[in-house]
């Protein structure tokens, strides 16, 4: 069984949301909520400066503490690792989203919770995620971190760095970043992994 | 004359729906110079014993600017004469196909000479019409009760509020206490 | 600086009904523990409490449904449905349903009352202590301490009691004092706690303190002036741990949704 | 009783068994225990091929339609512009179609009501046609053709800006994205290459190992295919150097950022010719062989040293000087790529001369690595009669028509300038003053007037002097809502389209195919031009009356037909890039009048302008005022996608660019909002403050395209501030026609209320 994941060059992103609107309409994401957005941050000084364009989403995390607060059992961990939520089983009690340290999930108009499934429905038909296949940069890659010839696998070993958000919280994500700009790791609150 | 059964005031709304809200034709300007629409509403209001609205028909460049105003560039806020919106606050939304596969189901034919969407307002009082007069009236009503009074119920009072001909404010709110009636009394009409 | 295309959704997603129901969970888990002793007693008030409880779990359960983004879609069957010890709101929900049933035998004192009180004690205790329980495992937020474990049960309690001895319980009366003071001494200790803890935990307490602050402490202080009280305006004595606790409980519910990440 | 009935609607006898609601109807009764309905993917999905129009790079597309409705839009593998990838507003367009705010209906402007007042009532086509026809023939009557001015932007632009003006005979046809756009580096390239530019900037970045940006936000202008190439030439390795007053995305990129002061780039262009000429670190073959005037540029460029430009430039002699050296070292995979948008400070065809003498040094023009030689696709027009005149409308296409028109009075701007393509916003006097002669008609055809011309004022009261002004357009602008008659016009994916060929390394023709039925009464260009031209009299130069049948005939011209567009979208032909391969057919590239690359251009000696490139500072602003800089937002097309809710998501407000230190000198904290005032007393804003470090001390920033002052745009309306109404100001550029835009200053005056706007979250429910 694979290990899903999904790499994202912090290097080539310019920013540009390609992938946002891409993710809203593939997934029918209403405006006000988002499973993707880009975070841009600033450090340094005139002239000295460093920007970061960071896209996040779902880490998809091999631990991830939005799963076992579900009283339902909608939110699973599905195959390939992806962390997958039936809306037909979601009561809309939002413990998941308390328990997701990344924002990554938000509540429906219509009252179930929603995320980032990597979309689901194309990587089971063999298809990369819409946000992956459209980015103008080339800069995210994805595929089975157990296949050490997949794109991610090539990409993390390829990696100058790599980091992964909030890694203090032990989610284990499986959502990487790579050869950030930033000269003090990512801005905030991160530090470098050993892929 | 007189409107003696619930069904002729059905008839009767259905009718102002239809020729109230379509794009301002020679129609309608006939319609309201020959006092027939003003007549229709009096007898209507005196059936279901109703305030009669007070109209005051304006001048015909008057009526094509307000209702340009009020129904297709929004000049007031978004007041789409598309029953589908007033349900799903979307074009084309479940609503809306609900719609267009019922005229389908039942034989309706939209023709060249009708350019706006389907779920219009006087589409929709047209359709309703038809069916009344094929002695549907269980048709009729489902179409009154699941598609127009919620448009009425949505926005008659903004329409009233931001009317400035005097003419589609006070017929809209007349309107949508007639729509209010029929979702009451289906009993009534029905026998 | 911090910009964004699209925002993440760090928002508030427990809003005002969830207080509601966190104040009445502590009501109804509260009534229904007294219901268990009054049980275990042979109190004359069995039935009383009995019914008491039962009207309050009804109620809290229509506020949650009615207050769920979900109102009134029947999928909240699922969480009867499975079987998720591990999530908080799952025991919560078997705690409050299970406590609702034994209280009806009881009132209608069928079977063998000692034996529901014994579970119904277990079944109370859990309804009390869930709410603490499923802000303290969201280690992502810092101001959802796992004090929190020890403070909801014993404010949710003194709720309860503050309650009925407003409504003429004397007999409780020197329990409210002892409580009053240990939810007081909670309260500090959850300051403190943040206080003294790492950059983030300090961060969150002077975000906490700019929000609700001067609420929160109000709060402590009316904790503290109830037990001497006691003695001689027990009702006001009664009203102030009330108020007291559930302003505290819902600033913490409230403000605590704060996620240093988001922004 | 009965009220006249319409017969618009009928009832088949079939019409049997009791009504039920089926299909959707739990749309009304809902169903608990029924989950959230399915997704779009999960119903049946049909593709249309098309080409994308929510900017001008135009990606070919592929629309994915489910129940009637679009859902999706993506790039597509097989198609040069988008290569399979798609930038966001490629994305988000499909919000477009759906807009309740989009014009719905043929509008003629009450009688007795004054333009700018918005009272409008419904017509039919026909109505709306022979009320133009009628002004029409009135002011040639009067006034001569030429009276008519005619502006368009965008695909159907070919018909509006073009055709029609041609076939009606008016030379007084302009696009915006020449004159307030590219219209300096074509006129230098023309006159330095003797090639233009056109639509798709031609470098090599595949082969590039040294780019310098100067001018040029890619990240920001959200190029497709250019920012594909960009990240790819990063990702080998190739070294970035950013030229810019601002720490633009480009620069965050970068190895080197050249913090610029605003206006002296030609200054550091002249010294990066003196530090090659004198260091003769240039292809001396390559200049031999190609170029004519070297020997004058030797002498030119003397003076101006390291040491004199960095006095102007503020950037350090030493970091000129390196730059320089490591361009040369690179060459010829060493390239300043040309932007758009080159209309800054009235000098600018010769910035342009200076930016294009660098590259010629570096040899690297038709040779890999530098700039490629594009080559135009092979299409022939569908047989018309000729057409009275070539309008010179210019535009991305490349500079208009050389020769004046014969037979009719030349353009209203001609003794303007030198260039020979049309500047948009040297017709608007003559609407005004009537000189040289008077222009009574205007036809804006995707034109935003208020938010691309400069001097909004001067535009209006041009607007009043008119005898007809007609607007075609998709949603409700605000200098729409001032037309005598509205035509609305469907959006691309609900309508076909002339075929967009594309000048390219391998040069390439892709066609539009409607998705689904235009809503409304909206009509595609093509079909307003020709019921208009037919009604003018023009018939005669629309032969075909089935627009498929149009289509088919040019593609049968290459060998192609619609139907196999139909299943491919995209068809590419073979282009001749370097200038090896025009040497091996024995062809000479350069049409320039010597037939080589003129470094000195005797021409523009002749006409009285410096043959070679000269530094000419520009006007500085009043002290305490900054020079407004302006630029694009990824998310974001000119004024256009900003009634667009899932665009105006990702980016919903512009905000000013002010430097941080700057901002606390006005005690501001980052999301202040100040009012803005320029130099001429104008007020614009609210706009919040954007405090960083990522700009100069001398200039503000603001994305342009923002703060509409249109009512019916719900989404669109009163969000940011306009950075045109704040261009009262423009230096023109004499030689080519460009209107120089960065010459206006503003100051900032605190204390502005923050705007108050309904969600987006609640005004986008209706289109999503």
């Amino acid at each position: 069984m694979p290990r899903y994941a999904m790499a994202i060059d912090l290097a080539a992103c310019v920013g540009c949301a390609a992938c946002s609107v891409a993710c809203k309409l593939e997934n029918e994401v209403p405006v006000g909520v988002n499973r993707l957005w880009i975070r841009s941050t600033e450090l340094g000084t005139f002239p000295h400066l460093t920007v970061e364009y960071r896209p996040e989403q779902c880490l998809h995390c091999a631990n991830p503490p939005c799963v076992p607060v579900c009283p339902t059992g909608c939110c699973y961990i599905g195959e390939g690792g992806l962390v997958l939520l039936e809306e037909r089983r979601c009561i809309g009690c939002a413990a998941c989203i308390a328990a997701c340290p990344y924002d990554a999930r938000y509540m429906h108009p219509a009252g179930y919770v929603g995320k980032c499934d990597f979309c689901e429905h194309r990587v089971r038909a063999g298809r990369v995620p819409a946000c992956v296949e459209t980015c103008p940069t080339l800069c995210r890659y994805f595929g089975d971190l157990d296949d050490p010839n997949s794109t991610v696998s090539v990409a993390l070993r390829e990696a100058g760095r790599v980091d992964v958000l909030r890694p203090e919280l032990g989610t284990k994500p499986k959502l990487f970043y790579l050869n950030t700009p930033a000269k003090f790791g990512l801005a905030g609150n991160h530090q470098e992994v050993v892929s | 004359m007189t409107i003696d059964s619930a069904s002729d005031a059905l008839h009767a709304s259905l009718q102002l729906t239809a020729a109230l809200y379509r794009s301002p034709t020679a129609a309608l300007r006939d319609d309201l110079a020959s006092g027939q629409v003003a007549a229709l509403s009096d007898s209507l209001a005196l059936a279901l014993n109703l305030p009669a609205p007070a109209l005051l028909i304006p001048d015909w460049l008057t009526v094509e600017t307000s209702f340009v105003a009020l129904f297709v560039t929004n000049q007031h806020g978004i007041i789409p004469p598309y029953v589908g919106y007033a349900l799903d606050n979307e074009l084309l939304g479940p609503s809306f196909e609900a719609l267009t596969a019922l005229y389908q189901s039942h034989g309706f034919t939209l023709d060249g000479t009708f350019n706006d969407l389907p779920d219009h307002l006087s589409a929709v009082a047209e359709a309703a019409l038809l069916l009344l007069e094929a002695e549907r009236v269980d048709g009729a009503l489902l179409l009154a009760r699941q598609f127009l009074q919620p448009w009425f119920k949505r926005y008659a009072d903004r329409v009233l509020s931001a009317d400035g001909s005097g003419l589609y404010g006070p017929l809209t709110h007349f309107l949508k206490l007639a729509f209010t009636r029929f979702t009451e009394v289906q009993d009534e009409v029905a026998a | 600086m911090i910009e964004f295309y699209a925002l993440p959704n760090s928002g508030i997603f427990w809003s005002w009904p969830k207080l509601v129901h966190y104040t009445l969970v502590a009501l109804a888990g509260g009534t229904a523990l007294l219901t268990a002793l009054a049980a275990l007693r042979h109190d004359p008030k069995l039935r009383t409490y009995a019914i008491l409880a039962i009207v309050l779990i009804a109620l809290d359960m229509l506020v949650l449904w009615a207050g769920s983004p979900s109102a009134l879609r029947f999928t909240h069957i699922w969480l009867f449905l499975s079987f998720n010890p591990q999530s908080a709101i799952w025991l919560g929900s078997w705690g409050l349903v299970i406590s609702a049933l034994l209280c009806l035998l009881l009132a209608l004192n069928l079977g063998p009352r000692r034996v529901w009180g014994g579970i119904l004690v277990l079944s109370a205790l859990v309804a009390l202590l869930y709410p603490g329980l499923m802000m303290a495992v969201n280690v992502n937020r810092p101001l959802w301490t796992p004090l929190l474990l020890a403070f909801f049960p014993v404010t949710g309690l003194l709720i309860a009691l503050a309650a009925a001895v407003v409504l003429r319980q004397r007999w409780l009366a020197p329990w409210l004092a002892g409580l009053s003071l240990a939810s007081a001494a909670l309260g500090a200790l959850y300051l403190a706690d943040l206080a003294l803890g790492h950059t983030e935990a300090r961060e969150a307490l002077a975000h906490f303190w700019h929000l609700g602050g001067p609420l929160f402490a109000l709060g402590l202080a009316l904790l503290l002036a109830s037990p001497a009280l006691i003695k001689r305006l027990p009702l006001i004595a009664g009203l102030l741990p009330l108020v007291g606790a559930v302003l505290t409980r819902s600033l913490i519910i409230d403000i605590g949704q704060f996620q240093p990440f988001g922004f | 009783m009965k009220l006249r009935r319409r017969e618009f609607i009928k009832l088949s006898a079939a019409a049997v068994g009791a009504l039920s609601l089926g299909g959707g109807a739990q749309a009304f009764m809902p169903n608990p225990f029924r989950g959230p309905p399915g997704k779009w993917f999960t119903r049946e999905v049909s593709e249309v091929f098309s080409v994308c129009e929510n900017c001008f790079w135009r990606c070919g597309v592929k629309v994915y339609v489910e129940g009637g409705k679009v859902r999706k839009i993506d790039g597509y593998v097989g198609n040069p512009k988008s290569n399979g990838m798609l930038c966001p507003r490629g994305h988000g367009a499909i919000a477009q179609t759906y807009d309740p705010d989009r014009l719905k209906r043929p509008l003629i402007r009450a009688a007795g009501s004054v333009r700018g007042e918005g009272k409008y009532r419904e017509a039919s086509w026909d109505e709306a046609f022979s009320y133009i026809t009628e002004k029409m023939l009135a002011i040639k009557e009067r006034y001569g053709t030429e009276a008519v001015a005619f502006f368009g932007h965008g695909t159907g632009d070919r018909w509006f800006a073009e055709f029609l003006p041609g076939a009606w005979g008016s030379p007084n046809a302009a696009k915006p994205s020449h004159s307030l756009c590219v219209a300096p580096r074509e006129t230098a390239s023309m006159w330095t290459f003797g090639r233009g530019i056109a639509g798709h900037e031609q470098i090599d970045w595949g082969n590039t190992d040294y780019m310098v940006l100067l001018g040029h936000h890619i990240g920001e202008d959200t190029h497709n295919t250019q920012l594909q190439d960009f990240a790819m030439a990063l990702k080998r390795g190739a070294k970035l150097v950013v030229v810019d007053p601002r720490f633009s995305t480009a620069a965050s990129k970068a190895d080197r950022w050249l913090p610029i002061k605003p206006g002296t780039d030609t200054a550091l262009l002249l010294a990066w010719l003196h530090v090659l000429v004198t260091e003769e670190l240039y292809d001396r073959a390559y200049l031999e062989k190609y170029t004519l005037g070297f020997e004058e540029l030797v002498k030119h460029v003397q003076e101006f040293t390291p040491e004199w430009a960095a006095a102007i430039t503020d950037l350090p002699a030493e970091t000129i000087r390196i730059v320089a050296r490591e361009l040369a070292a690179h060459a010829p995979r060493a390239v300043l790529p040309v932007g758009r948008h080159v209309v800054w400070y009235g000098n600018d065809t010769q910035r342009m001369r200076a930016f294009f003498l660098v590259n010629i040094l570096l040899g690297n023009y038709g040779v890999p690595g530098g700039y490629y030689l594009s080559t135009p696709p092979v299409l022939p027009e569908y047989p018309h009669p000729p057409l009275p005149l070539t309008p010179a409308a210019g535009g991305c296409a490349g500079v208009g028509a050389a020769e004046a028109p014969t037979g009719f009075r030349p353009a209203a701007d001609r003794n303007r300038f030198f260039g020979t393509a049309t500047a948009i916003q040297e017709l608007i006097e003559p609407m005004i003053t009537g000189e040289p002669y008077p222009l009574k008609g205007l036809w804006a055809y995707g034109t935003n007037l208020f938010h691309s011309i400069p001097n909004v004022p001067r535009t209006k009261e041009a607007l009043r002097n008119l005898d007809l002004y007609v607007a075609i357009d998709v949603l409700p602008m605000e200098h729409v809502m001032w037309a005598d008659v509205i035509l609305p016009e469907a959006t691309y994916l609900e309508r076909y389209d002339d075929l967009i060929g594309f000048s390219y390394r391998n040069p390439f023709i892709q066609a539009r195919f409607p998705a689904v039925e235009p809503l409304w009464q909206t009509k595609p260009g093509w079909w307003i031009a020709r019921e208009l031209g037919i009604r003018l009299g023009l018939g005669e130069f629309f032969p075909w009356d089935d627009f498929e049948e149009y289509l088919d005939t040019r593609l049968r011209g290459i060998g192609s037909s619609l139907e196999e567009m139909r299943t491919k979208g995209t068809i590419i032909q073979r282009g001749r890039p370097f200038l090896a391969d025009w040497e091996a057919r024995g062809r000479n590239p350069f049409n320039t009048p010597s037939g080589k690359i003129e470094i000195f251009s005797q021409t523009f000696a002749d006409n009285g302008f410096d043959p070679l490139p000269l530094y000419t500072p520009p006007a500085e602003g009043p002290s305490g005022y900054y020079r407004l800089l302006y630029g694009r937002s990824p998310v974001h097309t000119f004024a256009r996608t900003h009634n667009n809710p899932i665009l105006m998501e990702m980016h919903g407000e512009n905000a000013l660019w002010l430097n941080a230190d700057e901002a606390a000198q006005h005690g501001l904290r980052h999301g202040d909002y100040v009012w803005l005032e320029n130099q001429d007393g104008v007020r614009e804003g609210p706009i919040k403050i954007y405090a960083t470090q990522r700009i100069r001390k001398d200039c503000v920033y603001m994305v342009h395209g923002f703060g509409h002052q249109a009512p019916l745009m719900k989404v669109a309306n009163s969000r940011g501030a306009c950075d045109n109404r704040l261009i009262t100001y423009y230096t023109l550029d004499v030689i080519s026609g460009g209107a120089g835009l960065r010459n206006n200053f503003v100051r900032i005056i605190p204390g502005a209320p923050r705007p108050r706007h309904t969600p987006l979250a609640q005004l986008a429910e209706r289109s999503l």
